[in-house]
């Protein structure tokens, strides 16, 4: 078992634990945090094929999404496993701790079939944002129609925010938001989204990785 | 700013997408056999009308999918888009004699 | 203007002082200089700016002074320079022009930019909404209240601090009450609206493809005060529907000196006193072709300016509007006109005459009224630029001699007087018809229709369409006649553009640069075409108009630049260790968007002290290098070597699981285009690196290929660059260090060069590679990307017995170039071939791969084709410069043919000499050869050597 | 031609302006011609001119489906030097930044040629490495060319930010001193009154629509002015030489794509030279007008739509405040595109056709506009003598077919 205390999120060199411990204005309109140590598997295969999808749905309890750009699964990490939609043959599989190692049983499920699971759970970093203007911040940087018309919980994006790809997910309509970003943009987009949300005032918040285990941080170079 | 019809995600801007250049234009099975002439003309040479163009584009910050779209050069108005492999239902005659 | 000023600036050309001509953003001429020090803004028309405590505001263009400018006397020198001028002097002889220039460089132009960097900050927003409305006169908010009523998401946008638009500047009613209570009303039901967004102070300054429109929002400067919030916002709107109301703009007569301080358009000239309670002038003489000006005269003579007389070209008057203005004592000189103004930085006096019975010559008895302002009204020009941006093709009105939309290309409608409706209530009429319409559109059809309300619809007389005076009788005008007051442009210079030949409108704006300024001619352009077409003989819309163009009025820079500048101007990678390197002291390369540690420097080192000793310690040791930025992409399917021999140059049908092989891509084309090392995981599983550089580009290029070409191969590849941090451990003792921290055998025989294996080091799940870029034994060990940092300080605290030493991109570079490797983008440039760069071995001759046919063109197959070689300068302390051309013979000067150019150069230290390689033509049979590298300072001589400098067995590869 | 002169400009101006001749003159289609150059662009009427002035063919006509002038030629940022990477290039842009410095008189027409100097910058060693290797070459083919370090740069252009923690340091940049601006519609004017001069016919509003062919053997054009014989027939239209060229049954390795500038409002002297950056995308330069004159890269899609799409200026605008900070005030005061003909080596074609006695020059791409009186002048040639002139031998048609290209996106920088 490898040395949990010695693993490092994408941000942990940021201090957010200790910031979000310090006295920050209740009145944000925005809220920020990471989630670290999220298990991410990327699953390649026949979304058409009812076998594909059944096989799936045998591990995880839940079948992936055949609908483009949506979310099946529970609301929360915590609550197990959900599965993203990116592209007619592509998902992406959040949820669980991601030293559980969560994608084996899947491998082994899907491999007498053309299908590819790829444990991705350190490629990305998922920030999620949420408060009151969340959804303005989003709109500084990215060209999609967020509104509740358009948009909502249950949903899930691939497109532009800023300079960087990201993967967006509304968890709910507080408006609470999921961004998954490639692991070496995670520094930059942070920036990118504390400086488009100063108007609004924002607060730090660790809720979201109490709830996924522990931060990193303890490395000393 | 164009707004690109993706078959999987629908409408999305400009910016999601990459150009992928003139459609139909598929790489000779057996190269070979193409002298220098024909293998230039698959290379390099492009139709570039005034007007209806069929041409590839990739959801590049989206679902990663590539696909056609017919778009006038024009005015820049998209007709439709279509994956790969399908034709373009209105001018599917003028497509076979490309393809 | 309460305060006396009259003249605001000086001409561009003439230098002749300008005062205050409109109430709005078409202002041509009152230009200035807009606050101080770092936030100064040039250029800014003084009627647009709001006011507000300790503005500070300085005349542009002007020297010493607004009321005193040397410039003027360019007026002397005005017979000499007419349009084009410049073209037809300044060439005796021609190379003096950069004298001459320096001159008019310093003349020309206008205000001064800041000359510190800009404290503020900008913003964008992106923004869909059903219908957008553009403006927020009555036209606007009444269509914006039938399409908020139904439901849509609708945006309105106005320029102006307060929405109103026309009606601001007049004492208007709509049913039965005043104009302004209705206004307050529909922005509080608007208001009211979850959907409905009120955007004042935001202009929409160009409408793109596809109903996409930008729009510049200012903010008051007291909320940009606070410093978070940006001092400007871009927003982009993308609009299912679109309804422009922009209202119109009215436009002078022109007659002669028809630039002095004091001449204004009348509708401006009302608002200055309605809406802003000043008068503009002490004795006002109105001077119009169409009735509303008599309403000027109404509302001046009201609040007690002087008003001399109220001089109308049209022969007849209307009659009820007569005879209020009568009535207020002012004299109506009906079918007579100003022809002339005098003064110098105020009007004085305007000569007026009488016009012949046909209204065409200036033949009648002739007058001078004293008066210090002159009111002008030459009727309304639709503001239809955006319309016109949109693709809209424009109609001409002959009755009213504007421009109005016709037929519409893109999801757009006109309301109101931007669409030909000068009326109010047929502007609130149409408001409603098209705001619901356009709702309608993006499918709201709910929502009852309100009723509409009313105003009072004024019989009006029919302007005269005559847009500059009639000359005298003999045809001779005399004095300038301006048509762009910006650009100083006259109707003589845009006859005698005509009279050149520049007789396109296109050619005519060129030549004489109307409607080219700041204004880009919102008062003058329609004169410009008029006066262009009498000229021709034509019709004005054989003339046609100029291009409309964004921006519809100046947009800054740094709105369109936003928040992506500064550290956020591009995203900088990161790998996982980058907070030890930093604080390790590295110094950082950028290699695409990474940063990459390029060299270690401890203290007192310079840098070729640091890379050296980095050099020996892989070769004599163990140095360390962070290779987590190479591109990583998984390949999974039972088609996956298919695939491969298909992109790659070599073959892969037998590459075992848990070997590697190294691999070439060409694109179509024969050119080399990224390399790479490709591991065997498992049966139908591979895993590829590519360059740091190529990543991104390598996955879409191979997606390219699999989706539109090969759709049928069962492979699906998937990016894992970022999911695994990579430390590269080199040199005689890496194995040593690694064997301390691992169970894997790694022997050589056990792990041969070229192995991959499963593994885990220091208590982590790692993937181990043994392949070597710097031609000793090398490890590179991958872990998840979480424990990057955690691989990396154990790796450093067990090699510390070893010597381990961190190394950058530099040394690599330099150990890579001992044994000859080559860096795809250095060593290659998008011209050379495998078989150039001599790596016919790794091509195959069974298989058809990309790039292959193109090999065997007629000039992929030259003998003389540059191909890849050593250098050795024949001094060897000497380093060339990468990039340095070769000769083959020493010329005393340039010309000197070239045969080659230097792509890797650096001194070894392992050599204790320096090494370079080269593509020289036909490089291969010159070995042995001296060549010459002719540099700025020196000549250097070296000797063509194989590339492989060290170990070139690979002997130490192997180990 | 009435010869511009001060003489002449104090005797107009007392004058009124009255007695000056048409600039050239308005020509009505004859039947036909020797010689049929369609486009009235800088490239057209250059070969006309050259045709009639070193190759005593007069009997020509430039055919301009609009006014002359507005294509590439009207839209351009002005920009010329010779500083190209390869031989073949580097000896023709050279002989068209010859010809520049002659221009002038030879067209009594002021150019306004202002050899203020043209840098590029490096942020990247990669750059680096790129600019040493492209002023080694371009000083060895004798033309000037000199590196300059981060001091000198920042003495020539005070308003660059020349931090070394800027997110893309600048480290050093080239600059070729006899490289700078020219007055856009300058050349297409002055040579339009110079080659009318000649005797050749300058004809506008006329638009070919068919290119007239007698088995292999070209023979003339159908316009909308009706048809015109000719046994030569040139075409140097730029967006529209794909589609004049299937006119004839060729195809192309020409794509058109917008290309977008635009310039601020008109101020004081800023910048007293050309800078771009390839990797900080844009190039900035001030007109003798007083606007900053900005550019950079062409939108991705093909299109012959001359507006362009706002996210390439957002970026361009990114460039210029990285590079330029106190600029970020400054205001942009018009936009706009124009289309270009962009070959996949970034070289163009001067070239012979496989229809007899059809010529096409074309492929320019974003960079032109430098190129216009050497194009002309090589151009001219291959029509004058059937053959190509050893200056334009490597831009041939043929190139695509044997491989033989002339990358310069390569290892160049900006190709404007
Ligand atoms: C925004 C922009 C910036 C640029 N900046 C630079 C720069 O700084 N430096 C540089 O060197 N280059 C630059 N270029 C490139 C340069 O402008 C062009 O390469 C060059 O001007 C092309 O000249 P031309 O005469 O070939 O084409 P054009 O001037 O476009 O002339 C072609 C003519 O052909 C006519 N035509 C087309 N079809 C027909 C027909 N069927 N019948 C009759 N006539 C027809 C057109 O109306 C047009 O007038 C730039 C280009 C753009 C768009
Ligand atoms: N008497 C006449 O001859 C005459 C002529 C024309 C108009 N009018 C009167 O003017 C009024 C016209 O009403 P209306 O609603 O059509 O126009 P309006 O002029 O009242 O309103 C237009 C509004 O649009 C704004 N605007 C223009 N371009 C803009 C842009 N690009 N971005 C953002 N805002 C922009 C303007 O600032 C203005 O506030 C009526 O009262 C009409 O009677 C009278
Ligand atoms: C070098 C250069 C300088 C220009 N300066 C100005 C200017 O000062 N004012 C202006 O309105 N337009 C200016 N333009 C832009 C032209 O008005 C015009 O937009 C451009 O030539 C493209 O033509 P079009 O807009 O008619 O299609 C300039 C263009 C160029 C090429
Ligand atoms: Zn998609």
């Amino acid at each position: 078992m490898p040395d949990r205390y010695r693993r490092q999120s994408p941000l942990a060199h940021l201090g957010l634990v200790a910031r979000a411990s310090e006295d920050q204005s209740a009145e944000a309109g925005v809220v920020m945090a990471e989630c670290p140590f999220c298990a991410q598997t990327g699953l390649r295969g026949d979304g058409s094929l009812a076998r594909f999808g059944n096989a799936v749905k045998t591990v995880l309890g839940i079948a992936p999404p055949t609908e483009p750009n949506t979310v099946t699964g529970p609301e929360d990490f915590a609550d197990g496993a959900r599965i993203l939609w990116l592209g007619p043959d592509e998902w992406l599989i959040v949820g669980g701790d991601v030293d559980a190692e969560p994608s084996g049983a899947l491998r082994l499920a899907l491999s007498d079939r053309h299908a590819a699971v790829v444990d991705v759970s350190d490629g990305r970093a998922v920030i999620a944002l949420s408060g009151p203007n969340a959804r303005d911040v989003l709109a500084k940087g990215c060209p999609l129609d967020l509104h509740p018309r358009a948009f909502g919980p249950g949903r899930c994006a691939q497109t532009v925010l800023a300079k960087a790809h990201v993967i967006l997910h509304q968890i709910d309509a507080s408006p609470s938001y999921e961004i998954y970003v490639h692991r070496s943009f995670a520094d930059y987009l942070w920036s990118w989204l504390e400086d488009a949300a100063g108007e609004f005032g924002v607060r730090i918040s660790n809720s979201r990785s109490d709830r996924n285990g522990l931060l990193g941080g303890r490395v000393t170079p | 700013m164009l707004l690109i019809p993706c078959p999987w995600c629908g409408l999305r801007d400009e910016v999601e997408f990459k150009y992928g250049g003139e459609a139909h234009n598929n790489r000779p099975l057996v190269p070979d056999v193409h002298d220098d002439t024909a293998w230039a003309a698959y290379l390099f040479m492009k139709k570039n009308p005034k007007g209806l163009h069929l041409e590839r584009w990739v959801h590049a910050a989206g679902c990663r999918r590539w696909f056609n779209v017919a778009r006038d050069t024009v005015s820049n108005r998209i007709d439709g888009s279509y994956k790969i492999g399908e034709k373009p239902p209105a001018i599917a005659a003028e497509t076979e004699e490309s393809a | 203007m309460a305060i006396g000023v009259s003249v605001v600036g000086r001409s561009f050309k003439y230098h002749r002082p300008r005062g205050v001509f409109s109430a709005g953003v078409e202002e041509p001429i009152a230009l200035i200089q807009l606050g101080s020090g770092p936030q100064t803004q040039p250029n800014m028309p003084a009627t647009a700016v709001e006011l507000s405590d300790g503005l500070v505001a300085n005349s542009v263009h002007c020297w010493p002074n607004v009321n005193r400018d040397i410039g003027a006397l360019a007026q002397w020198l005005s017979p000499f320079m007419p349009a084009g001028f410049y073209y037809k002097t300044f060439m005796w002889p021609a190379r003096r022009w950069m004298v001459y220039e320096r001159y008019i460089r310093n003349a020309a132009g206008l205000g001064t930019a800041p000359t510190e960097a800009d404290p503020d900050i900008y913003d964008k927003m992106h923004v869909h909404c059903d219908v957008l409305v553009i403006g927020g006169g009555p036209a606007g908010l009444a269509a914006a209240l039938a399409a908020g009523r139904s439901g849509a998401r609708v945006i309105v946008a106005d320029q102006q601090p307060e929405f109103g638009g026309q009606l601001l500047g007049e004492r208007l009613e709509i049913d039965g009450g005043p104009a302004m209570a209705w206004v307050a009303a529909a922005l509080d039901e608007l208001a009211g609206m979850d959907e409905v967004g009120l955007l004042p102070r935001t202009t929409a300054f160009g409408y793109y493809d596809h109903n996409f429109v930008a729009l510049l929002e200012r903010r008051p400067i007291a909320a940009a005060e606070t410093g978070r919030l940006a001092r400007e916002c871009l927003w982009k709107v993308r609009a299912k529907q679109v309804v422009l109301a922009t209202g119109a703009i009215e436009r002078p007569l022109i007659f002669a000196n028809n630039d002095r301080p004091g001449v204004m358009l009348a509708n401006a000239a009302r608002t200055y006193v309605n809406r802003y309670a000043v008068a503009p002038g002490n004795t006002v003489v109105v001077f119009t072709n169409n009735d509303d000006a008599y309403r000027t005269a109404i509302v001046l003579a009201e609040v007690g300016v002087k008003v001399p007389a109220l001089v109308d070209v049209r022969a007849f008057a209307p009659g009820a509007l007569r005879e209020q203005v009568s009535a207020h004592g002012i004299e109506v000189l009906n079918g007579w006109s100003v022809i002339n103004a005098h003064g110098g930085r105020r009007v004085r006096m305007v000569d007026v005459v009488a016009l012949d019975e046909a209204g065409a010559a200036a033949s009648g008895s002739r007058r001078s009224i004293d008066c210090d302002t002159v009111a002008v009204s030459g009727g309304w020009n639709p503001a239809v630029h955006l319309f016109s941006q949109s693709g809209g093709k424009l109609r001409f009105d002959n009755a009213r001699a504007c421009f109005v939309p016709d037929v519409s290309v893109q999801s757009e409608r006109s309301a109101g007087s931007c669409a030909g409706i000068f009326n109010l209530d047929g502007c609130l009429e149409a408001g409603f018809e098209v705001g619901a319409a356009a709702a309608a559109d993006a499918g709201f059809t709910h929502g009852a229709r309100p009723k509409r309300p009313r105003a009072e619809a004024p019989e009006e007389q029919p302007m005269r369409p005559l847009l500059w005076v009639p000359p005298p009788s003999n045809g001779k005008r005399f004095g300038k006649h301006f048509v762009d007051l910006h650009n100083d442009v006259t109707i003589a210079d845009i006859e005698l553009a005509r009279h050149e030949g520049y007789e396109s409108v296109e050619l005519t704006k060129r030549y004489t640069t109307l409607g080219m300024g700041l204004d880009q001619g919102k008062t003058g352009n329609v004169h410009g075409l008029a006066v262009l077409a009498e000229a021709r003989g034509n019709p004005i819309p054989a003339v046609g108009t100029t291009t409309f163009r964004p921006p519809y009025t100046p947009v800054s820079f740094g709105a369109l630049a936003g928040r992506d500048v500064g550290d956020l101007y591009d995203p900088s990678r990161r790998t996982p260790m980058h907070r030890w390197h930093e604080q390790a002291g590295a110094v950082f390369e950028d290699v695409g968007q990474w940063k990459r540690p390029r060299y270690y420097p401890r203290s007192g080192e310079t840098m070729g002290d640091a890379v050296d000793r980095e050099c020996l310690a892989a070769r004599h040791a163990v140095g360390i290098l962070d290779a987590s930025t190479l591109g990583k992409i998984d390949i999974q399917g039972p088609d996956a070597a298919e695939f491969l021999n298909r992109v790659y140059t070599n073959a892969w049908d037998r590459l075992p699981v848990g070997r590697c092989r190294y691999g070439l891509m060409c694109t179509d084309d024969g050119m080399v285009f990224d390399d790479g090392v490709t591991a065997r995981l498992g049966d139908a599983h591979y895993l590829m690196s590519t360059t740091s550089g190529g990543a991104g580009r390598v996955l879409s290029w191979l997606e390219e290929w699999l989706q539109t070409e090969w759709p049928t191969l069962k492979v699906y590849l998937n990016s894992v660059t970022e999911s695994w941090a990579t430390a590269s451990v080199s040199g005689p003792l890496a194995r040593a260090l690694l064997a301390g921290l691992t169970k894997t055998d790694l022997s050589a025989d056990a792990f041969p060069h070229l192995g991959v294996r499963e593994a885990v080091v220091a208590h982590l799940p790692a993937r181990i590679f043994r392949v070597s870029f710097t031609g000793e034994v090398s490890f590179e060990i991958s872990v998840p990307a979480r424990y990057g940092m955690a691989l990396w300080t154990t790796l450093m605290e067990a090699g510390q017995a070893y010597g381990i030493t961190p190394f950058g991109t530099e040394a690599m570079h330099v150990l890579r170039a001992e044994k000859g490797y080559i860096i795809t983008g250095q060593d290659t440039d998008g011209s050379v071939t495998p078989i150039d760069l001599g790596m016919d071995w790794i091509v195959s001759k069974k298989k058809d791969f990309l790039g292959r046919r193109s090999l065997n063109r007629v000039d992929a197959m030259r003998p003389d084709r540059k191909q890849l070689v050593g250098l050795l300068t024949d001094d060897p302390s000497d380093v060339l410069p990468e990039g340095a051309q070769i000769v083959g013979e020493k010329l005393p000067q340039p010309p000197m043919p070239m045969i080659g150019h230097v792509t890797s150069s650096y001194y070894s230290a392992n050599l204790g000499r320096s090494i370079a390689l080269a593509l020289i033509k036909g490089g291969r049979d010159r070995i042995g050869k001296t060549v010459f590298a002719p540099l700025v300072d020196r000549t250097v001589s070296a000797v063509i050597v194989k590339p492989g400098f060290y170990d070139p067995e690979g002997a130490r590869l192997h180990a | 031609m009435t010869r511009y002169s001060v003489f002449s400009l104090v005797r107009n101006g007392l004058k009124g302006h009255r007695a000056w001749p048409r600039a050239w003159r308005r020509a009505e289609p004859r039947r036909s011609y020797q010689v049929i150059v369609i486009g009235g662009g800088g490239h057209g009427l250059a070969t006309a001119y050259y045709l009639a002035k070193e190759h005593g063919i007069t009997d020509v006509a430039v055919v301009e489906k609009s006014a002359i002038g507005l294509g590439n030629t009207g839209r351009n940022t002005t920009i010329i030097r010779s500083n190209y990477l390869w031989d073949e290039s580097a000896a023709l842009y050279e002989k068209s930044l010859k010809l520049f410095e002659g221009l002038t008189e030879d067209l009594n027409f002021n150019q306004m040629l202002s050899q203020r100097g043209v840098i590029n910058l490096a942020h990247t060693l990669h750059d680096l490495r790129d600019l040493e290797r492209r002023v080694n070459a371009i000083r060895l083919n004798g033309i000037d060319s000199e590196i300059l370090s981060v001091e000198q740069v920042k003495a020539m252009v005070p308003i660059l930010n020349t931090s070394p923690n800027a997110r893309y340091p600048v480290l050093g940049a080239s600059l070729q001193r006899r490289g700078g601006v020219s007055r856009h519609d300058a050349a297409a004017w002055g040579l339009a009154r110079a080659a009318s001069a000649r005797g050749v016919d300058i004809i506008e509003n006329c638009e070919v629509t068919a290119i007239l062919r007698d088995g292999d053997h070209v023979t003339g054009v159908e316009t909308t002015r009706g048809p015109i014989k000719a046994p030569k027939v040139a075409i140097a239209a730029a967006a529209h030489t794909s589609h004049l060229a299937s006119m004839a049954g060729l195809r192309l390795p020409i794509e058109t794509h917008p290309l977008q500038a635009l310039v601020s409002e008109p101020l004081k002297p800023l910048i007293d030279c050309v800078v771009m950056s390839n990797q900080v995308h844009v190039y900035l330069s001030q007109s003798d007008k007083g606007e900053l004159v900005i550019g950079a890269g062409i939108d991705p899609y093909v299109s012959y739509a001359s507006r362009g799409s706002l996210p390439v200026i957002e970026d361009q605008m990114q460039a210029l405040v990285h590079l330029y900070p106190v600029v970020s005030r400054l205001r942009m005061l018009r936009q706009w595109a124009g289309n270009v003909d962009v070959c996949p080596d970034a070289s163009p074609i001067i070239s012979l056709t496989p229809v007899r006695g059809l010529y096409i020059n074309g492929g320019w791409g974003t960079g032109g506009w430098k190129a216009t009186p050497g194009s002309g002048w090589v151009f001219a040639h291959t029509i004058a003598q059937d053959r190509p002139h050893p200056l334009n031998e490597p831009f041939s048609l043929e190139r695509f077919t044997t491989g033989a290209l002339i990358d310069e996106h390569g290892a160049a920088a900006v190709a404007h």
